[in-house]
């Protein structure tokens, strides 16, 4: 299964991509499964993953705890907490 | 009605407020800027589009049918910014002012919390991305029920 | 910065906001309006010259003291207005959103309590001055302490 | 003693004017005193202060009760409960 992958903020600018399209293993059932498998791919996800504490994910532009199943996500985004307004 | 704009450009506070004002009796507004007292030079906005329109619409359409608004009017600007400049601004129109004054308050409360927006400020050569602060999620959280 | 004015003319709010933001952070506004749902035709507002600017620069003070605020603004109109005209105009200015929420309604509720203005509404032939409400009475005293 | 009283609102009108100048008795000691004072000299008077739960009052251009003294007042302004905002 094909996912899309969006990063933004020093999740972005660490991996040195803002996004990737990646075919996880079958293993790979929630979000913080993905980004364990994630942070094995390149010393940027390894730093950008580092801090799960300061991670947060959305699955198909919906916010989500990262224990969320994947499920038929077609699209997920990881990032810093929000500081908007 | 709801209006939810992001938008690269400065925003129009008097053309909001005349669409926002309509037939309401009472209207609270709440305009964040970028300060000009803490040293930043520039402050960047990055946003997760497509998302962040979908996050404040959400926001926007709990305030109106928490309040019985007449109109909620969410602009946030992403892109740079210099110190002055507006960042966001949000309004609630209603018949009378409790119901405008508590919506605006909860508008900007969860904005703050809900919305993929991410702020980079610069200092001279030095860039740092800002953190999201614990106050933010207590005050948003007081909404909850 | 505390603004007080007491005008006839219409209440310009796009200059009002640039006035108050200055170099704040945070600006949060309230604005009464001729609501043009319930058939009054004309709103005649009477004030108490001399008195209605002491008794508003003193609420404005206080939000001032209370909040820290970089800014206080307070304009209302008096004489004849129409549906959809703007009666009051408030905002408060400060380096972070919660006291500018804060202060902004405060400067509202104590207003209604505390400064001299009566409303005259016209519908028709018939003519009629606004009861006081209760309610602004409880509003006014919860900022009490 | 001299004194400048104000009228505003349905006061005014029911006196049917804005403003007159006095000089009470010296048994009118109280705002109270004035107004059960005033009453006695015209009908429009009497309409005016009938209901005295919705009279409010200021001296010398503060709010105060209708128990308040009149003391060195040089201004008194008597009106309905305030309705701005």
């Amino acid at each position: 299964m094909t996912i899309t992958l969006l990063y933004f903020a020093w999740v972005r600018e660490r991996i040195g991509a803002g996004e990737e399209t990646v075919t996880p293993p079958h293993d790979v059932t929630t979000i913080a499964d993905l980004v364990d498998w994630l942070a094995t791919s390149s010393a940027g996800h390894a730093a950008a993953f580092a801090d799960r504490g300061r991670l947060r994910a959305a699955i198909d532009q919906d916010f989500v705890p990262l224990d969320t199943p994947i499920g038929q996500a077609r699209e997920i985004a990881l990032f810093p907490p929000v500081t908007g307004g | 009605m709801i209006r939810v704009v992001v938008q690269k450009s400065p925003i129009d506070i008097m053309a909001e407020m005349v669409r926002v004002e309509g037939e309401a009796g009472a209207v609270a507004t709440f305009t964040g800027l970028v300060r000009a007292d803490d040293g930043v030079e520039t402050l960047e906005l990055e946003h997760y589009p497509g998302a962040t329109e979908g996050a404040l619409t959400k926001v926007a359409e709990g305030a109106c049918i928490r309040w019985g608004l007449s109109a909620a009017t969410i602009v946030h600007r992403v892109g740079p910014m210099h110190p002055g400049e507006r960042i966001v601004f949000v309004a609630a129109a209603s018949a009378h002012r409790g119901a405008s004054l508590e919506a605006c308050a909860y508008l900007i409360d969860r904005l703050k919390t809900d919305a993929p927006f991410w702020k980079r400020e610069t200092r001279g050569a030095e860039a740092s991305w800002v953190e999201a602060r614990d106050a933010d999620e207590a005050a948003a959280a007081r909404w909850e029920r």
